[in-house]
């Protein structure tokens, strides 16, 4: 019966919509998005051409600014607007990607863990504790050289720290989930133990797992930005947010814009998310109140 | 009841600490060679392979492993490349500056956080609430570099009320510790408007308004101790992040803290320096886990060690 | 535990801080009348005696300095660090001193006096008698011995192969010294000034129990005694009543380690340093405009080159392409915009002050896009790939001016990109010859032009490339019978090194300091900062 | 005598503009026991809230007349009104001891509270008087139960102090909503007689709610009987049960739990069927749950041997803690013993890896079915893990939805979607599905609605026949399982104590704690009270 579950996607949607702040985090989204996957379509400067005749700018409204450069050029004669735009793709992939890539090893090993129990939980979860001790920066650093600087890398080095708490997230609810009737039933049953972790277990742990993986892209964004500012995020000619704040933060006290814009777009960015995140987490997860 | 809860404490420990170890020499490892990052940039080959014998670096991985846990079990901790000195004290003496910071920060997102989510959680769903929230929301979203920056421009620069950087004085600790302590406000915020409101829900709640007792009374004494668990727990998450991690605002404030020395040494490759970092922030990490489970303790009495 | 860790921490003295505050809230008038005394004491030589009535009042000062980077050790053989050395001049002396007045580098009489040496193998040193370490035990010739077999000895040092041309240290009085080379030396004094350098003491060293627990609290001769060090924040230093050189000017120096450009700057304009180094061009206009601080700027011992790859199987093996990239690139406009001018467009690896210079690479005439298009096409190198690597932020702009200059690359035609690396991973590609076609290098510090004739330190950074000139001249150069003709090699080595374009130097950065309107520096070429050379305004 | 505690007339609650509660009249006079009886969703609770404005904030509170104690609640409208009435004229026990008091504070202090607010008592009197009440409500040690926590106290204990808390303000009208439904059935009895007790004692007017028409014959002097919000029918209780006017209360009566009568006459007993063959044969199963690494753990079944016919049901019955559910969980292969043998139709149980043998239909129908599965996909994963063709599973589903009497088109529905009694009934078709031989029943009407329970017995008794099945009943009281069983097994602490036919055990009962379990059977007929103490006043 489909119009059932068209129903209860219409009833997610009209929930959505009712939501100041679940709708003001998915609008803000959805454009920061748009705008990212049609960047290279947008009347907007070429983000990587540099003049030096042109640089440190000011946007428009300020005295000085001109009509091409609408939120004025950095250090480089570079369109602060078209840097933007573009770099909002690299912080969202490396927002997603990371959060995706984490999510899945952490989904992985915290169903083992749940599952499994005993000591291989218990060496699984040592493991976690170990991971999470060790500063982001040295895998940072071993990536670095093993593969370079880069989107891939960098995606690499954050889900390599991240996917703990992933596992620690999916464990909790496995073990929450798994002393369940119908869990019980399925045993007795003798359903086999793959088809009931993606039958029984992982569907009702995703509610609470897709809340804080939504709430992740945020932070592992923020990551980036600080990564950045410690020289290890993503480098040119790569354009990310973190990048143009940590650049821009040279000349903030007499070029304010440099890094103001691609901050104002990040933390929008963060906010929508939270917001988004925040909502999802008080209409799937009905644990929390 | 105390000295079992320190025993499982060690037990804990142990493979942990282990586990680490083993983990950070692989990863060091894996960075190469630290004469690289060492020598003068006008030694030659020559220069540096002198300084490559005399490390032990020539040596294979494993026998460098196994020369390192003899080490450190005989409690030579080993010396750091990079200050040319023993690590264990120059890791030790930044842990007062850390935890200094640390409490610092605590205090500030403690003071903001806990009436603001429980005036959020009262005037559930007024401007009040949405006010909170935004400002919960903004201050996650905000780089803490930036709010670095921006303090030091305002109250530093601008002000001129508060020192701009540096460790001494309780002025010195201020911004860094607003910086750090607002980050996570907004969470802990949160939080505490959350499980005061789920406190608020429960079945005792009830019982309570049904005494006739004063609106304070029930908020204060009988829903906040109920509420006070997840934000006990966040708070030592908070704080075990901050042990190993506050070095974009020890950076920016130049505060001689843990976070700032372990990446110089991860830079660096210095090994000792990084190992002994890293198995003091496990340890105190371990601390921290422990210490919550006492406050758990005091707060709770079900939950027993 | 925590509240037990808050009182002991803020148990600590801060001296440095309680005197800046006294200093902030001096009236007006006190500070006219130290400003008054100050003056004249203003000596023209840097380092002469002071007078006796101002040092009475200079005493109550104190000078902070904000550098960029923190303090390693102090220990002066076992650093490789400019910052460090720069604090530990204070503490400890050289046998002899570097100055570049006139733009020239010479040497001065130090803890020795005098010097003289026939043959350039066998030196002999004539040393103050007057000078007493801190612990006030006399300064003698044993520990100049000392501290050089010291450091040859000690293979775990990383300043181990400083002394690397000296064969003996004979003590021939208290205080006169035979040093002897293993062949001609013409640069034997380098080896006394600069990091691993600085002289410590003989009986002090071996007194303790080790190493560490000498630099726990090391001594020295300089003017200023070892206060506290709480590293990765500040070296305090007190003054020296006994130093040989008369009363020290400051009663205090703090040297702080500030690794974030905008608080470096945040704290000289709030008083908080009396100066601090590596200011970024676009702060300039906030410390001048500020009306309490001002700008130094000198010239200092660093170059910016490219180092672009010779070797078959890069589109660099061309010799048209590489001459190419060397036509292409703007100096001027470089050095203009991005370093707001603070800097020397050039072709050469040296600048004036050291000895030995090329003043043939100059940046006149450097620039001709035209012939660069022309070579590209004569060399069929159109749209080839050039990827140019470059640390961030390990010197003044590195990255902004690889941007630029992939800019000028693609406007000849070719496909450059640039790849940021990080400054350990930029090293162990550079040691593992691992990086692209071209990398941008900021060398510095050097002892003079000869530096380039090392083949050791040429393999490191240009592995591939060799030239038969150039290796008989690298053989020649230590037995150049006059200075003149050890001058002409430099200076014929560094033309062929850049006519081979494996090197394109592109310009040399000035130093940028924030000076405090209160305190006088100029800034040095060695871009050191001894506190003795700093004087109240 | 003045009026009544309580006087209600044509009161009515609105939430959202539904309207919950209408035209309730009702009356509670001091030293009066009124018993207000529905199923869940009748109104009852609401109304029991409404005398204290405990109503959720946005429900409105409407009634012609609303009088406690003399005062007129429509008037009042903030929490700081009500607070003034709370705990001084009116003092409620709520249902679920253990989440009704606050965890983390002391029992004397959560006496105290009310002592000091209430009668502003001083610090050192306040103790002493709350330990009084602890004292009048019979408990132990009263003196050392202040400093205690809620959860060291057992369930009855609790319930007792939530009387002490109610009664600590002296009110006029006492509310007891389903004050003895969350315990086990031996306390359920002292807590009722204690409240009774109390009654007789202050003269406080009891407002008492419940599902439960044995528990109402036993405490009630008169009946109000709701439903869909309105009050059917009142009565005083003995009228009420001989002749109920409403088809509804009637109904309720008839369902409602007898003593059986072989109880009072053991002659009556009728001799046990000679036995079959075994189809279930338990011998010396001991299970130990151990607690953390150095804990002496808990002994969950302590060399259990049992014994399950062919064809007959057994009734299993133990209070919490007794040990019956860790017996079905090893029964049924959710767990592993630490000792102990068992065949199934002569096989080792514990080597088998068909599921075909034995199902269970479990208490709770929410957490029984995955909220994310639909329903049909639950009915036929026994199926499925057998290795069924997908095309066949639609076509078994809709032939178990219609055989538990649902519609065969509910296959899509999510769990969420379906009611307590229809959830109950997929969780069977589920068991049934591969054809089991063994099924295990653990509780399953316990969580329904009376009415509702009937229904679901009748079609697990219809099945039972179709099927031809063998079935534990567990349960935790002996009342419920009289009508099912063939036999009786009695556990407690983890010991199979007592184990016969069913008549045998009821009529003549050879252990102490069965004797106890059996006394704590209410009958349903108000002639037959324990606890009520003298002639009906109205």
């Amino acid at each position: 019966m489909t119009d059932m579950t068209e129903t209860r996607r219409a009833g997610f949607f009209r929930a959505l919509l009712s939501s100041r702040a679940g709708m003001l985090g998915a609008g803000l989204l959805a454009l920061i998005v748009l705008a990212a996957l049609l960047a290279d379509w947008l009347p907007i400067a070429n983000p990587t051409r540099r003049s030096l005749a042109i640089r440190l700018l000011p946007p428009i409204w300020a005295e000085g600014g001109v009509p091409a450069h609408l939120l004025g050029t950095d250090a480089q004669g570079r369109d602060i607007l078209a840097r933007i735009v573009h770099g909002a793709r690299s912080s969202l992939i490396v927002g997603m990607a990371a959060v995706a890539l984490s999510g899945l090893i952490g989904m992985v090993l915290g169903l083992i863990a749940g599952m499994r129990g005993g000591i291989v939980d218990i060496v699984l979860m040592r493991i976690v504790d170990a991971i999470l001790a060790i500063p982001t920066m040295l895998f940072m650093l071993v990536v670095a050289l093993v593969a370079g600087t880069g989107i891939a890398p960098l995606v690499l080095v954050i889900a390599a720290t991240n996917w703990v708490n992933y596992t620690r997230i999916v464990r909790a609810e496995v073990l929450r989930v798994k002393d369940m009737d119908f869990v019980a039933a399925a045993r007795i049953s003798r359903v086999g133990t793959i088809p009931l972790m993606l039958r029984h277990i992982v569907p009702n742990i995703l509610p609470a797992f897709v809340v804080v993986a939504t709430l992740n892209v945020g932070s592992v964004i923020l990551t980036e930005s600080s990564l950045s500012f410690l020289g290890f995020g993503i480098q040119p000619p790569a354009i990310s947010w973190g990048q143009m704040l940590s650049e821009g933060r040279e000349v903030l006290a007499t070029s304010w814009w440099v890094s103001t814009f691609p901050g104002v777009a990040l933390t929008l960015t963060v906010f929508s998310i939270i917001l988004l995140g925040d909502w999802l987490r008080d209409h799937l997860d009905p644990r929390l109140p | 009841m105390i000295l079992r809860a320190l025993g499982r404490f060690v037990l804990q420990a142990v493979p942990v600490l282990y586990i680490v170890s083993l983990i950070v020499f692989v990863l060091v490892y894996l960075t190469g060679d630290p004469t690289v990052m060492l020598i003068p940039e006008d030694a030659t080959e020559a220069d540096r392979l002198r300084l490559v014998a005399a490390w032990g670096l020539d040596q294979p991985a494993h026998v460098q492993y196994l020369r390192y846990m003899g080490n450190l079990l005989r409690g030579d901790f080993g010396q750091s490349y990079y200050y040319g000195t023993s690590a264990l004290p120059v890791v030790l003496e930044r842990l007062p500056a850390t935890l200094l910071l640390t409490a610092g920060a605590m205090v500030v997102a403690i003071v903001i956080a806990v009436p603001a989510g429980i005036f959020a959680a009262l005037r559930r769903n007024t401007p009040v609430d949405f006010a909170v929230s935004g400002m919960a929301v903004l201050s996650k979203a905000m780089p803490n570099f930036w709010v670095g920056i921006m303090l030091i421009l305002i109250f530093g620069v601008q002000l001129r009320l508060l020192p701009v950087s540096g460790a001494g004085s309780f002025a010195h600790l201020i911004l860094p510790a607003v910086t750090l302590g607002t980050a996570f406000a907004g969470d802990l915020a949160k939080l505490v408007r959350a499980s005061l409101l789920e406190a608020l829900g429960q079945d005792y709640i009830r019982t309570a308004r049904a005494k006739g007792i004063p609106s304070s009374v029930i908020v204060l004494k009988h829903a906040l101790r109920n509420a006070a668990i997840p934000a006990v727990t966040m708070t030592s998450l908070n704080v075990i992040a901050l042990l190993g991690g506050a070095l974009i605002t020890e950076t920016v404030f130049a505060w001689p803290g843990l976070g700032q020395l372990v990446v110089q040494a991860i830079y660096t490759k210095d090994m000792a320096v990084i190992q002994i970092a890293i198995l003091v922030i496990t340890v105190m990490t371990l601390l921290i886990n422990f210490i919550t489970d006492l406050l758990y303790r005091l707060i709770d009495p079900r939950i027993r060690l | 535990m925590v509240y037990r860790l808050t009182s002991r921490w803020n148990a600590v003295p801060r001296p440095a801080e309680s005197a800046a505050h006294r200093e902030m809230k001096m009236t007006t008038t006190r500070r006219n009348v130290l400003r008054l005394l100050g003056s004249s004491a203003l000596a023209p030589v840097v380092l002469s005696v002071p007078f006796a009535g101002a040092a009475l009042a200079q005493a109550q000062q104190v000078l902070t300095i904000a550098q960029s980077n923190d303090i390693l050790s102090l220990d002066p053989a076992n650093h490789g660090n400019n910052s460090t050395e720069s604090a530990l001049i204070n503490i400890y002396d050289y046998l002899v001193r570097k100055e570049f007045t006139d733009g020239q580098m010479h040497f001065e009489p130090n803890l020795a006096l005098s010097w003289e040496t026939e043959d350039q193998i066998r030196w002999t040193f004539d040393l103050r008698d007057d000078v007493k370490w801190h612990d006030g035990t006399p300064f003698t010739a044993e520990d100049v011995k000392f501290t050089v077999e010291r450091t040859q000895g000690d293979s775990s040092l990383r300043n181990t192969s400083k002394f690397h041309t000296i064969a003996e240290v004979n003590v021939l009085g208290p205080h006169r010294l035979e040093v002897v080379t293993d062949g001609r030396d013409p640069l034997l004094l380098h080896a006394f000034v600069g990091n691993g350098s600085l002289i410590i003491p003989k009986h002090a060293f071996e007194a303790a129990a080790d190493a560490e627990a000498f630099f726990a609290s090391p001594i020295g001769t300089g003017a200023y005694r070892f206060g506290r060090w709480q590293r990765g924040d500040r070296l305090i230093l007190e003054r020296n009543d006994d130093w040989w050189g008369g009363a020290p000017h400051w009663n205090q120096v703090v040297i702080r380690g500030i690794p974030e450009t905008s608080t470096r700057v945040a704290e000289l304009l709030t008083g908080g340093a009396d100066i601090a180094t590596n200011i970024p061009p676009e702060d300039i206009e906030r410390v001048t405009g500020n009306g309490a601080t001002d700008i130094a700027s000198f010239n200092i011992a660093r170059n910016f080159a490219l180092h672009v790859r010779n070797e078959e199987g890069f589109v660099t093996h061309d010799p048209r392409v590489r001459e190419a990239i060397d036509l292409a690139i703007n100096r001027e406009e470089i050095t203009q915009y991005i370093l707001a001018g603070y800097g020397t467009p050039t072709r050469g690896l040296y600048p004036p002050e050291i000895p030995g210079y090329n003043p043939d690479l100059s940046a006149d005439g450097a620039y001709d896009p035209d012939r660069a298009i022309e070579l590209i096409e004569e060399a069929g190198a159109e749209g080839a790939e050039i990827v140019v690597n470059t640390p961030s932020g390990r010197w003044v702009k590195d990255r902004e001016v690889a941007e630029a200059v992939v800019g000028y690359l693609q406007d000849i035609g070719l496909n450059a990109r640039i790849e940021v690396l990080d400054w350990s991973v930029l090293n162990d590609r550079l040691q593992s010859d691992s990086l692209a076609e071209i990398y941008l290098w900021g060398m510095g510090s050097y002892i003079d032009a000869s530096h380039l004739l090392n083949l050791g330190l040429l393999e490191r950074f240009n592995p591939h490339w060799t030239d038969a000139e150039f290796e008989k001249l690298s053989g020649e150069v230590g037995d150049a019978a006059t200075e003149e003709d050890r001058v002409a090699i430099l200076r014929r080595a560094q033309q062929i090194i850049t006519d081979a374009r494996v090197r394109i130097g592109i310009l040399y950065p000035k130093g940028i300091y924030g000076v405090s309107d209160r305190v006088v520096f100029p800034g040095r070429f060695d871009e050191m900062i001894p506190a003795e050379q700093v004087r109240l305004a | 005598m003045t009026g009544p505690v309580l006087r209600y007339r044509n009161a009515g609650i609105e939430i959202g503009g539904r309207s919950l509660v209408r035209g309730v009249d009702l009356e509670v006079h001091r030293n009066e026991i009124v018993a207000l009886v529905g199923e869940s969703g009748s109104g009852k609770t609401l109304t029991a809230l409404s005398t204290l404005g405990l109503l959720p904030p946005t429900a409105r509170f409407t009634a012609d007349e609303a009088v406690l104690n003399g005062h007129d609640l429509r008037g009042l409208r903030t929490e700081g009104d009500w607070r003034a009435l709370r705990g001084s004229d009116v003092g409620i026990v709520f249902q679920e001891p253990l989440s009704s008091l606050n965890p983390v504070l002391t029992i004397g202090d959560q006496i105290g509270e009310v002592l000091r607010y209430k009668r502003g008592m001083p610090r050192r009197q306040r103790r002493t008087e709350a330990a009084d009440l602890l004292a009048r409500m019979h408990l132990a040690r009263p003196a050392e139960l202040l400093d205690e926590y809620p959860h060291q106290l057992s369930g009855g204990m609790r319930q007792r102090v939530m009387l002490a808390i109610a009664m600590a303000g002296e009110p006029s009208l006492l509310v007891a909503d389903e004050p003895t439904t969350a315990l086990d059935n031996s306390v359920q009895a002292q807590v009722l007689e204690l409240i009774v007790e109390t009654a007789e004692q202050t003269g406080v007017g009891v407002l008492f709610i419940t599902h439960d028409l044995s528990v109402v014959a036993q405490v009630a002097d008169r009946v109000a009987v709701m439903r869909g919000g309105e009050i059917l029918e009142s009565a005083p209780v003995g009228r009420l049960f001989k002749a109920p006017e409403d088809d509804y209360t009637r109904r309720l009566i008839r369902l409602a739990p007898k003593v059986p009568a072989v109880m009072r006459d053991a002659s009556l007993a009728q001799p046990a069927p000679p036995a079959p063959k075994p189809l279930l044969e338990l011998r010396g199963i001991t299970k130990r749950y151990s607690a953390g690494w150095r804990g002496q753990g808990t002994l969950a079944l302590d060399n259990v041997s049992l014994m399950v016919n062919e064809g007959e049901t057994l009734g299993l019955v133990g209070e919490s803690g007794s040990g019956k559910s860790s017996l079905a969980r090893i029964v049924t292969g959710l767990a592993r013993p630490d000792s102990g043998t068992a065949l199934f139709d002569g096989r080792d149980l514990f080597a088998s890896t068909d599921n075909s043998d034995l199902q269970m239909v479990f208490q709770d129908p929410f957490s029984s079915l995955n909220p994310r599965m639909r329903i049909g996909d639950s009915i036929v994963e026994p199926l499925r893990a057998r290795g069924m063709r997908r095309g066949a599973l639609r076509d078994r589903a809709a032939d178990l939805l219609e055989t538990v009497g649902l519609r065969s088109a509910m296959f899509d529905r999510l769990p969420h979607e379906l009611s307590g009694g229809q959830r109950q009934r997929v969780g069977i078709a589920r068991a049934l599905s591969v054809k089991p031989r063994l099924l295990i029943c653990d509780e399953p009407v316990s969580a329904l609605d009376v009415s509702v329970q009937a229904d679901i017995l009748a079609l697990l008794e219809r099945l039972r026949a179709e099927f031809r099945l063998t079935t534990i009943f567990i349960a935790h009281g002996l009342d419920s399982i009289y009508s099912v069983s063939d036999r009786v097994a009695v556990m407690q602490k983890g010991r199979v104590v007592e184990e016969g036919p069913r008549d045998a055990v009821f009529g003549a009962p050879q252990h102490d704690y069965t004797r106890r379990l059996l006394g704590a059977i209410l009958d349903s007929d108000p002639d037959n009270s324990r606890f009520r103490r003298r002639e009906e006043t109205l």
